[in-house]
């Protein structure tokens, strides 16, 4: 009765494929991705063309960058809500600053509140140890009231988008737009960060056990410090980028992108808990998420069941993919 | 002992995807008999512990009980049947008081405060939480919760690898009283002495096999140490060290001088040198400020008196970062203190190397990797599972911590405990190693619960009662009862018979009547 | 002026938007110029109904003399303007009507609003074709009562279709990416209806060389101007004046200067402002004000019911600051 | 006497900082009274049940961000089956629709249990869903209560031999607050469920090797947490007399007064009572600001800084008695 345990049989075929895709847990995504894609041809025949491509990568460039600041602070095991108050601060800022301001010195003027709120987010949490959510919560309704009182500041002097950010938000070169020359370096760049460099060996190491890590002389509130003042840094970029891309000022412009934000982050693989995930990952979620959104616009449905969808669809593709991915 | 076997299990098998914990691994467990079940660090002990006990479950394999054939699923199911764990890791919930515990698990509680008394703990408050415990009385409160339920098989995966020797040797007698009113004991340990007397037979695991059982008669250490290593064969004893191998004369000025260091009200006085090219021993009971003196040499917390030089530099640590750069390293005894568990082994040993800010920028990789490479060779680690550090077994994650300063090359080592579960295989390369370190001018300090080390690896023996040295030994006088006896505070050359009978919390007279030539420690 | 005697409280419940900062601004603004209000007490932030009457229970706690309310649901705080009512307090609703019968109204009307623009949509379709009909949020009942005239002015052409309906949540980005999602199925349409985010769309359509069908927004500073300047574009902007604030606190001083109004509501109708005509464009070219934020209504007074200049309510700025 | 300290400390601290809110209170406005008092518990009731659901679910080791979805969906439903329908036939919907609080939550949990997605994915699916679920079943607020229940919250309980000025300071609303979390909670917290639902959110192998059943554990700890959000979904259809189905801003309000309560975000700590009495501290702050007429943009800097400056006093106290 004794079941022997392990036979030299050959291994079978759907274990070994799936096998393969756990080492490469982006293989996974990039299926689903295409799923969703095929799913929207098939019920838009025509759809994917060349522009539906350049569009659908306009809009998860934003989304994007601004998921490469959650990936970094959810691998630290933090969260930053307040990258949608920074991002919209930062345009709304060079929009109007613009105007009779010259570029050097708007854009300066716009990073600063972002550089402010992410050293704000760093102390508080590196620090006096606050919980980011609450910490980034807490930023981000003080940036929006400095905002709202900034805001009737500048009423009178109108607002301006920089042509170079409209050039760089919606333009097109051989039907490839702009925004990627900004995208591809900074995505190398966190990305290479992550996982080549002593920082971001740091921020993995942290978000798993802190105490390790003090015992090997890291000093928290440096590593955070540094982490959310990035954050927020790359989150007022995606703001000046987000404006060109939009073309209009608001006072909560880059809000909506929050949740999604996280939502990319979680998707691509990254641990809300801390110590897990990374970039590449990511950058596929923001992709599903955004022709997601897509693929519900164009369905004819009422509002209440598109949004049913669009639940369903996160948790079926998220649960997906962590069971292809886990080994056991 | 020729009764059915209360536990029989056979052909158990686990795999974690291409990682084999356990091949084919049986185990069969008499009424009435402290059952050993041997193995080196990754050889499936605490995996069959696990599957036995409901944690996880098996691949492949079937379990009777009392004849039966049981499919147990969840550690509740395995309570029911009368099997009860202690496992490796502490199990009480950290957030709550040891009370709610009990009622978690529906653990009376007259029974639980009897054996932890029993057990060497008469002051326990039950409405503190378990966070706040120190984890050798955790362990002890898991057994306690454990006895209290009257259970059929115990099944203690190294259960005394964190106790101190005086905790240990309760521990080991509770045990034995145990297995002689008719139950039975599964008992994982890397310490021969306690198994030698304590256990009736041993079952050996090799690579998630079973390899062998042999009874327990004096002298089978060997066939063990056989059967577990395989063709691993490591000489069990270091010789004891040539005059060449000793530390040079002292020069003068120490490595590191403690004077008068104070720290709360657990550590009152502490001074003593430690030379390059030394590794001093320090030697105390459970909770005598060992581990605040350790802290406080480290950075972690800050001392509230007294002074500490390095070099003959008087020297102020607010962030073990300081002492980092001072050239000290602590090496925790608890290693979930120490790694990160999610990240490789490698990630683990070079994390030192990107601590500081000026080092944050890209990585050296071959570089890193030699470093990395050289040092997981040194101190054998089992690589098998090297992409997450958490699916070592508990051996090989004690081996990383230490691997990472070895790997970053530092002249001072605090080692607390660095065996503490640790196969003999493996303690032998750890104690060669430390040799090794202080033979290249490097220092080591060296607490250890186990006082047989103390001769191996030591030059000299620091002992701490109460917060103050209370005694430092030439290693040649560092015999075990000398120790023992210096431990409990007693002065040198005294007489007294020391052991369970001198156990100051001792209170019941049934414990001296128990076989004091059982525990370890006690006067040859 | 400080010399003002009545303490005005207003509650608010969508923040940052532009169209409501105007009428805040508007609202303040008028208390400054009619010199008789000396304090407002403004409740201005996100939140529900539910949080709106949290509101105005402070509010009757600081006990104000009227209360200018923009409801979060006509229905939903019908309990507490019953009990500002009952402890003396004017209660005037802008913007959208309210159920509590004590309450005075001075509303734009919502439903005319979509039928206005809708009708002349369809009109410049000829009657016929594809309409891409991009809603306000779902849910809000500003956005189901414009519905109600979007469909009536669609009964009123049989041969128009809807081509496809979104929700855009008054979300800028929102919409254009809607927008351009729907372009680049390549569907053809014959017409845009918006509710009010507008401009936005214009980029879209100009972004992406898609045929500059005519189009219906909101009388927004950066949707008029570009009906002025972007080539090709026919368009109307249909008004909806934040300003509407400016005039529920000159009501609610009527009021309390015993001057009652005939009845209890007020409507403002709104206007619509198109440039395939060269009168429209005269209006057009009148009202655009390209110094204004673009998400800021031109329209930003109201004869016969505001008094303040433009540079009161764009310096935004009530007694007492 | 040392146990409670460390335990309720934060609590008293809350308290004692609720108290002097409240005399500062009296000093701006010397007419608040027991009416504003009453007004300001029914303020409280919608964000005192959102916190109660988050509460539960953070002890557990979660995170619900489906609250505020969860209670428009249920306060539509409530809305529309009482709208034109007799008042006796709100005696059923009410029970219906905590039933489906619950039955909803605990959906949740199995989603959770089953997929193994991390909690705050697996809920922010399926606020998108409750939302959708929501707008299907009105799509633009609407809907009525019956009468008795909104008379439920107004007015007060005079107990007989109580002077009337002190029967003024007894709102219905508190004491249906009182009585609604105390009948679920406080038996919950002496069960073995209880202890089960702090032990899986301190440690969930540590629970599951105590031979708690940590699936099913969950599923109830989100379950509650539906329940409690449809209580709350409730008291919001009896304070407007509709149901709305856009979301109220209470998720994050209840995740923010969960951790002003001292509960930690991690698990396995805290209690209720923390969190109720910080969201009474929360909408007093807002009281006060209205009442001081302050500029409505410089509030929400105030709101944020309180926030911020009460979680730090908090990590700073810790971080002494740490030290000490
Ligand atoms: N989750 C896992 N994933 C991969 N490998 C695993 C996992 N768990 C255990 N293993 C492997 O199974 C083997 C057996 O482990 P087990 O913990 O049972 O060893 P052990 O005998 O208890 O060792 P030790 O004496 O070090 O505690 C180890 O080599 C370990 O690496
Ligand atoms: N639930 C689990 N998931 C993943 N891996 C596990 C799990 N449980 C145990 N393991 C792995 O099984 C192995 C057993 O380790 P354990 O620490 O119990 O070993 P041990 O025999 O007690 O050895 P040691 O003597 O080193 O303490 C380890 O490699 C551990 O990582
Ligand atoms: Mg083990
Ligand atoms: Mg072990």
């Amino acid at each position: 009765m004794s079941t022997t345990a392990i036979s030299p049989q050959p291994v079978p075929f759907g274990r070994r494929v799936k096998r393969f895709m756990a080492d490469r847990p982006l293989i996974p995504l990039i299926i689903l991705l295409v799923i969703l894609v095929v799913i929207l041809q098939v019920l838009r025949p025509g759809i994917v063309n060349e522009r539906w491509i350049a569009n659908t990568i306009k809009f998860a460039i934003p989304l994007a960058i601004l998921a490469g600041c959650q990936t970094m602070t959810m691998l630290t095991g933090g969260i930053d809500l307040s990258i949608g108050t920074v991002a919209t601060m930062s345009a709304f800022i060079m929009a109007t600053q613009i105007v009779n301001q010259d570029p050097a010195v708007a854009f300066a003027l716009a990073m600063m509140p972002a550089v402010l709120i992410g050293l704000v987010n760093g102390i508080g949490v590196g620090v006096f140890r606050v919980h980011p959510l609450i910490m980034t919560l807490g930023t981000s309704l003080i940036g929006t009231g400095c905002l709202q009182v900034y805001q009737r500041t500048v009423i009178a002097s109108g607002a301006r988008i920089p042509d170079f950010l409209a050039w760089l938000g919606t333009g097109l070169t051989y039907g490839i737009p702009n925004a990627l020359l900004l995208f591809v370096p900074l995505a190398a760049l966190i990305v290479f960060t992550l996982s080549r460099t002593g920082f971001g060996r740091l921020l993995y190491a942290v978000g798993d056990n802190e105490r390790a890590t003090r015992l090997s002389g890291v000093q928290y509130w440096q590593v955070i410090t540094a982490l959310y003042v990035i954050s927020s840094v790359l989150a007022g970029i995606t703001g000046l980028l987000y404006i060109g891309l939009i073309k209009a000022p608001s006072l909560s412009l880059a809000e909506p992108l929050v949740l999604p934000s996280v939502a990319a982050a979680v998707i691509g693989g990254t641990s809300i808990f801390g110590g897990r995930g990374g970039y590449t990952g990511t950058i596929i979620g923001a992709l599903i998420l955004t022709v997601l959104t897509t693929l519900l616009t164009i369905l004819q449905m009422p509002e209440g069941a598109r949004r049913i969808l669009f639940g369903l669809i996160v948790l079926f593709v998220t649960a997906a993919y962590l069971r292809i991915v886990e080994e056991r | 002992m020729t009764s059915n076997p209360l536990l029989d299990a056979t052909g158990v098998a686990k795999n974690y995807g291409a990682v084999a914990a356990l091949r084919n691994a049986s185990l069969s467990v008499l009424p009435g008999e402290v059952h050993a079940l041997m193995g080196a660090n990754g050889a499936g002990k605490s995996t069959l512990v696990k599957i036995l006990t409901g944690a996880i479950p098996a691949n492949a394999g079937r379990i009777l009980i009392r004849g039966e054939a049981r499919d147990i699923r969840s550690p509740a199911a395995g309570r029911r049947a009368g099997l009860l764990p202690v496992y490796q890791e502490p199990s009480l919930i950290p957030d709550l008081d040891v009370l709610s515990n009990l009622r978690l698990t529906g653990t009376p509680v007259e029974p639980f405060r009897a054996w932890v008394r029993e057990l060497g703990i008469p002051d326990l408050d039950i409405r503190d939480t378990a966070r706040d415990i120190p984890l050798a009385v955790l362990r002890v409160l898991d057994l306690a919760r454990a006895l209290a339920v009257e259970p059929d098989v115990l099944l203690l995966d190294e259960m005394t690898a964190a106790l101190p020797a005086n905790l240990a040797e309760k521990v080991l007698e509770v045990v034995r009283r145990q297995g002689d009113s008719g139950r039975a004991v599964i008992f994982i340990s890397h310490r021969f002495v306690e198994i030698s007397a304590l256990c009736d037979r041993a079952t050996v695991l090799r690579d998630g096999e079973t390899v062998g059982v042999v009874d327990i008669v004096p002298g089978v250490e060997e066939k063990i140490v056989e059967l577990m290593l395989g063709t691993r064969i490591v000489k069990t004893h270091v010789a004891a060290r040539s005059a060449a191998q000793k530390a040079a004369p002292a020069p003068a000025r120490p490595r590191l001088a403690v004077r008068n260091l104070r720290v709360g009200t657990k550590l009152n006085d502490v001074s003593f040198d430690l030379a390059d090219g030394e590794v001093a021993g320090v030697v105390a009971l459970e909770g005598q400020g060992q581990d605040e003196l350790f802290a406080a040499l480290a950075g972690s917390i800050r001392p509230s008196g007294g002074a500490i030089e390095v070099d003959g530099q008087p020297a102020k640590f607010s962030h073990p970062i300081d002492a980092i750069r001072a050239g000290l390293a602590y090496v925790p005894g608890d290693r979930a203190e120490a790694l990160a568990m999610q990240r490789s082994v490698r990630e683990n040993i070079a994390l030192p190397f990107s601590a500081a800010l000026r080092n944050w920028g890209p990585i050296a990789m071959r570089q890193e990797r030699a470093k990395v490479v050289s040092a997981i060779a040194r101190l054998q680690i089992d690589t098998r599972a090297q992409g997450e550090v958490q699916r070592l077994s508990g051996g090989n994650q004690q081996k990383v911590t230490i691997a990472r300063w070895i790997a970053a090359d530092t002249r001072t080592l605090l080692c607390f405990d660095p065996t503490r579960g640790i196969d003999v295989g493996t303690k032998q390369e750890i104690y060669k190693l430390l040799r090794e370190v202080a033979g290249h001018g490097k220092s080591v300090l060296f607490y250890t619960s186990e006082l047989e080390e103390v001769q191996r690896v030591c030059d000299r023996v620091i002992v701490i009662f109460g917060g103050r040295v209370v005694d430092i030994f030439a290693v040649e006088e560092a015999d075990e009862p000398a120790l023992m006896r210096a431990a409990y505070g007693l002065p040198r050359g005294a007489k007294a018979d020391i052991g369970i009978l001198a156990d100051p919390h001792s209170s019941s007279a049934e414990s001296a009547s128990s076989s004091d030539s059982n525990t370890p420690g006690a006067t040859p | 002026s400080a010399a003002g005697k009545y303490t005005i409280g207003i509650s608010n419940t969508v923040q940052g938007n532009g169209w409501r900062e105007e009428m805040v601004c508007a609202m303040k603004a008028q208390a400054l110029a009619s010199g008789e209000v000396a304090k407002l007490n403004i409740a201005h932030r996100n939140t529900d109904a539910a949080g709106q009457l949290e509101d105005i229970r402070n509010l009757i706690s600081a006990k104000v003399d009227a209360i200018v309310v923009n409801p979060a649901d006509p229905a939903g705080i019908k309990a507490g303007l019953e009990e500002a009512t009952k402890a003396g307090i004017v209660v005037v609703a802008v913007d959208q009507a309210v159920t509590e019968p004590s309450a005075y109204i001075i509303s734009n009307n919502q439903e005319q609003y979509a039928y206005l623009g809708a009708k002349w949509l369809f009109g410049q379709m000829g009657g016929k074709g594809e309409v891409f009909y991009m809603r306000g949020a779902a849910g809000a009942s500003a956005d189901s009562d414009r519905d109600k005239g979007f469909k009536k002015a669609l009964a009123e052409f049989p041969d128009v279709k809807v081509a496809q309906e979104v929700f855009t949540g008054w979300q800028q980005d929102q919409a254009k990416q809607q927008i351009l999602s729907f372009l680049s199925t390549g569907t053809p349409i014959n017409g845009i209806w918006t509710s009010g985010i507008d401009n936005v769309i214009v980029d879209a359509l100009v972004e992406s060389q898609a045929p500059l069908v005519p189009i219906v927004g909101a009388d927004n500073a950066g949707f008029v101007g570009q009906l002025s300047s972007v080539k090709g574009l026919v368009g109307a902007a249909v008004t909806n004046p934040g300003s509407i604030g400016g005039a529920g606190v000159t009501l609610a001083l009527q009021i309390l200067d015993g001057k009652k109004p005939a009845q209890q509501t007020v409507l403002v109708e709104p206007q619509l402002w198109e440039n395939a005509t060269d009168e429209g464009k005269a209006k057009l070219k009148a009202a655009a004000d390209p110094s204004l934020s673009p998400e800021w209504p031109v329209s930003i007074s109201i004869p016969d019911w505001t008094t303040y200049t433009k540079d009161q309510i764009v310096a935004c700025k009530g007694p007492g600051e | 006497m040392s146990h409670f300290l460390r335990r309720q400390g934060w609590v008293a601290g809350l308290f004692v900082l609720f108290v002097l809110l409240f005399i500062t209170t009296k000093l701006i406005q010397p007419a608040y009274g027991s009416g504003d008092f009453g007004s300001l518990v029914r303020a409280v009731l919608p964000y005192a049940f959102a916190v109660a659901a988050q509460t539960v679910v953070v002890i557990a080791g979660g995170i619900d961000l489906s609250v505020a979805a969860m209670m428009a969906l249920t306060s539509v439903t409530a809305a529309s089956m009482m709208s034109g329908a007799s008042e006796e036939y709100a005696l059923f919907v009410v029970p219906f629709v905590l039933a489906m609080g619950f039955v909803l939550g605990a959906i949740n949990g199995m989603l959770i249990v089953v997929t193994r997605v991390p909690d705050i994915v697996v809920t922010l699916a399926t606020l998108f869903v409750l939302q959708g679920a929501a707008l299907l079943v009105l799509n633009a607020p609407g809907g009525a209560a019956a009468e008795w229940l909104k008379a439920l919250i107004s007015g007060t309980v005079p107990i007989p031999g109580l002077p009337d000025g002190i029967d003024a300071w007894q709102p219905k609303a508190l004491l249906l607050l009182i009585v609604c979390l105390c009948i679920i909670w406080i038996p919950l917290r002496r069960s073995r469920l209880g202890l089960s639902i702090y032990a899986i959110g301190s440690s969930e192998l540590a629970a599951f090797r105590s031979g708690v059943p940590v699936a099913r554990t969950r599923i109830i700890a989100y379950a509650l947490s539906g329940l409690f959000a449809a209580f709350g979904g409730l008291a919001l259809t009896m304070s407007t007399g509709i149901g709305a189905p856009i979301p109220g801003p209470y998720l994050l309000a209840s995740v923010a007064a969960v951790v002003l309560g001292g509960v930690a975000l991690g698990g396995g700590k805290g209690g209720l009572l923390g969190p109720i009495v910080a969201v009474f501290v929360l909408r007093l702050v807002r009281t006060d600001l209205t009442l001081l007429a302050i500029d409505p943009n410089v509030t929400a800097i105030i709101e944020g800084a309180i926030m911020v400056a009460v979680v730090m006093f908090g990590a700073f106290i810790t971080m002494r008695s740490r030290q000490s």
